[in-house]
């Protein structure tokens, strides 16, 4: 039997997945946070969160807003300086996931989220950097969570906020000190990770009941696939169920306050 | 010694036209009672510095007192643009914005090294990324003992930081609680400041290591009932995400905009 | 995730012959029980790194644990001289020790660095000191923003960090409570860490923004009732300040000191 | 009527008096640390006391022992870490005097408290520098308060632990973000002040009853005086009384800890 989920739900549960009781997690607000809280609730009841607001080791029992909600605070083991959160926790080195998500992605994974055209006179300016820049450098490994469209997956970002692999794919070459950079891109439709040569984006795994075409037309380059392509698991009743719940949990508590 | 001043004292003795401004509180008792006080008395030419502009510089570059920002992330979180700021950016209205952009790891160790007295940030940063192409302030050196590339950014030392705390007791020590963010570094770095609080107690009740700022590294303290809201104040009240959503349809229209600043602002008196 | 080990498990596993090894507690919660299990476990060539070796150094150098000792002040507080340090420095009695050495600002800040994951901490320091004259370590670099010569050292990154506190919960979380010094800081610069503590308890009862170390930043956690004592740990015991004065008879003499370290470190087992 | 005092009281009193409700002074143990507080149980209730172990605004009832006692951290507004309080407060500017203790001072209050004779061949071994090379630059000033002798006030320090004005009375010249350095050298037998041109120790004022010739005798170089020196006002019973008490209690309550 199959059971009736969303292409976003499908993102949200393959994200999680990606997660387990060893890591640790910078996650970036949206759906990183959506996934990682959804690995705690589920698989991975260990996994330790850290938002970039100081707050460590955090468990809240709704979604936040923001990356500095007070249930973050309240819920972490506890909170420390926003300087310290990034000097010591990640340039230091003990955060083994960055979980971001992102407005553009190019075929090298760098991500752009500072604006659409040119940099002067941008025809979309959006929010900037944050912490992205230097979560995707000094975590051991990023994960990439985003919608697929063909304005989001570009063969070129406008400007690369933050280095997945950097223009030609070589950007952490022989840079000391750098994490491995972008592992996995999880979309709605796919899976896509570096070609361990080229360091270019690959789909690895298709959602169920998505073809290789509705990939190819949701990409702006000509994009590859792996040799051996599986077929990501559905989410299961339990995943679903505890998704929802949050989700449903977190929208009456945003809501809820006036 | 810290001098307990009105609001609208505070603002008119410690900001003037062209300062280099800073109102922090990350996520976290942001400071939008200060900042409506900086409106009403029409403040103009400000530098301001902040590393997550939301709707309190939105609402300030709305109203005409910035020529310039600096920042790290400029949006309404979980809810999208910050219309204000990037009409300013976009079609000068108010009036032309310049800004200068950093990430937020960056914009942290400058404050730092302003808090530390030191004029430079030396962090492993900005690798990879095109900010540095776009900000002249990014520079990068060689570790002298390692060879290592790293990248620094001048310190923050900006004229005023205006800060939201809990409480101060009555010698003007104040305590911030919960997510401290880069509070004490604010009013560290900076030149003069101001802290808005929400009580005046007689003991702060402080643990051994809170973190408390002493009377005589503030300038001036403000009694603030609520002034951090629609942010939130740990122990006081919750953020209004109501409010932040309905921003969204306040600040895209210039007209809604200008009407909900003379409404919610001009029109009303200093706390 | 920090390992519950005993004592004896933990300095067995984690500190080798030759490792550069920090035991830190400024003045308060400093590690005396793991210092003896070192001397009791004949660790040899160690490389020490203290702000302020004080007595748990004193024993570790007479002990002959020690090839180098890197430091800032090396005294026994309000009595005077550390003789076992000295007779090593002077008369390189057990053995040869040579010495490093620096000021508390420079080590505290090589300490930050290091937690930082930096190469080097930049501070505005040893201005007409001689110290950079003896120590090849402490280099000068100029500000790329303003032209100014500021002072720059190597981080600290140990091999190993070992500090003592007041209790661990039942993950392996750490609290640290009052004099905090740096002992955050020596865990997060060291590849291994060895923390002890007063108790294993349920519930850290810690405030929202206490000084907690959490479990997958540590390496090994053991339970040492008493282990910072002759020193303190703020809530449970006071420093002995009679013992710190005695020890100035005891350690004054090579022979005293072989019977003080027999009765008192090598006959004495594992807490 | 005159009042019974030793040379030692002498010189805490005047230590004391040094201070003012305005000032925020970084303590150095011994002398410093007992004039300060002195200073606090006397004229100047809110002078600000912070000693580097990371106590900030402290109000010990009895001196402690070392710079880390736990009666500074429980009588402390708050307590910082060790890299806070030399970063933020210390080198962030915000003391104004640094009270320093010495082994070793010469005439342009250069202090040695590293070694004597050769660095190499050490004839004796002090404990290093602490934290005085940077309050000694970094503190608006500085004041000094040592016992004088031969071997004490030398003409050239061995070894130049911490800057006073440096071998040739120029070492603060031209040099940025950098304080005024020592001011005042408060001794058991005088007063000494630097002279405002060549930076040379000079003596301003002589406690009562000493002589010039006490201190010429007591002083390892040609020691000069001021053109009008002052007899320094001796202790009154109040302040003998509150330091005569702080003293008692101070011993009883190190010798009670077992």
């Amino acid at each position: 039997m199959s059971l009736e989920f969303t292409s976003s739900e499908m993102m949200s549960v393959t994200a999680a997945r990606a997660l387990n009781n060893s890591m640790t997690c910078f996650v970036g607000i949206g759906v990183p946070s959506e996934a990682s809280n959804l690995a705690r609730l589920t698989h991975a009841p260990d996994v330790t969160l850290i938002y970039e607001s100081g707050t460590l080791q955090t468990k809240p029992d709704v979604l936040p807003l923001s990356i500095g909600d007070g249930e973050l605070c309240e819920s972490a083991l506890t909170t420390v300086s926003v300087p310290e959160m990034f000097r010591y926790w990640l340039q230091g080195g003990h955060i083994s996931v960055g979980f971001l998500g992102t407005a553009q992605i190019d075929r090298y994974a760098n991500l752009n989220t500072t604006l659409i055209g040119d940099y002067r006179e941008p025809k979309v300016r959006l929010p900037g950097g944050g912490g992205a820049p230097e979560i995707a450098t000094n975590a051991q490994e990023v994960f990439v969570t985003v919608k697929h469209s063909k304005r989001t997956f570009v063969k070129d970002v406008d400007f690369v906020t933050t280095v997945g692999f950097g223009r030609d794919g070589k950007a952490r070459d022989n840079v000391p000190n750098i994490g491995q950079g972008p592992t996995v891109v999880i979309t709605d439709l796919c899976i896509l990770k570096p070609d361990p040569e080229t360091k270019e984006l690959v789909v690895t795994s298709l959602h169920p009941s998505v073809t290789r075409k509705d990939v190819i037309d949701a990409t702006g380059w000509n994009v590859r696939f792996a040799d051996d392509v599986k077929t990501t698991p559905e989410p299961t009743a339990r995943e679903l169920k505890v998704l929802r719940d949050l989700k449903a949990r977190t929208h009456a508590h945003h809501a809820g306050q006036q | 010694m810290a001098e307990f001043l009105s609001l609208q004292e505070a603002v008119s003795r410690h900001i003037s036209n062209g300062d280099t401004v800073c109102l922090e509180g990350f996520t976290h008792l942001i400071p939008f009672a200060a900042g409506h006080e900086v409106i009403r008395q029409g403040k103009r030419d400000l530098t301001l510095i902040r590393m997550t502009p939301d709707l309190v510089y939105d609402q300030m570059i709305g109203a005409g007192c910035a020529k310039k920002l600096i920042f790290s992330w400029g949006g309404n979180p979980g809810v999208g643009s910050l219309h204000r700021l990037r009409d300013a950016v976009e079609k000068s209205w108010p009036n032309k914005l310049e800004i200068l952009e950093h990430s937020h790891a960056a914009m942290a160790c400058a404050y730092e090294a302003g808090a530390a007295g030191l004029p430079l940030a030396v962090m492993r940063g900005y690798i990879g990324s095109d900010l540095p192409k776009v900000n002249d302030q990014i520079k990068f050196i060689e570790c002298p003992f390692t060879g290592e590339r790293l990248a620094a950014v001048p310190a923050i030392r900006p004229d005023v930081g205006v800060i939201h705390a809990q409480r101060a007791d009555h010698k003007g020590n104040v305590l911030v609680e919960g997510i401290i963010g880069i509070q004490k570094e604010v009013v560290l770095a900076a030149k003069r400041s101001i802290v808005t609080v929400e009580e005046i107690v007689d003991d702060l009740g402080a643990g051994v290591n809170a973190c408390v700022i002493p009377s005589w590294a503030i300038t001036a303290i403000v009694e603030a009932p609520g002034g951090a809201s629609p942010s939130y104040a740990l122990g006081y009240y919750d953020r209004d995400n109501a409010f932040y959503k309905e921003w969204d349809t306040i600040a895209r229209d210039r007209d809604t905009f200008t009407a909900w600043l003379n409404d919610n602002v001009f029109e009303k008196g200093v706390a």
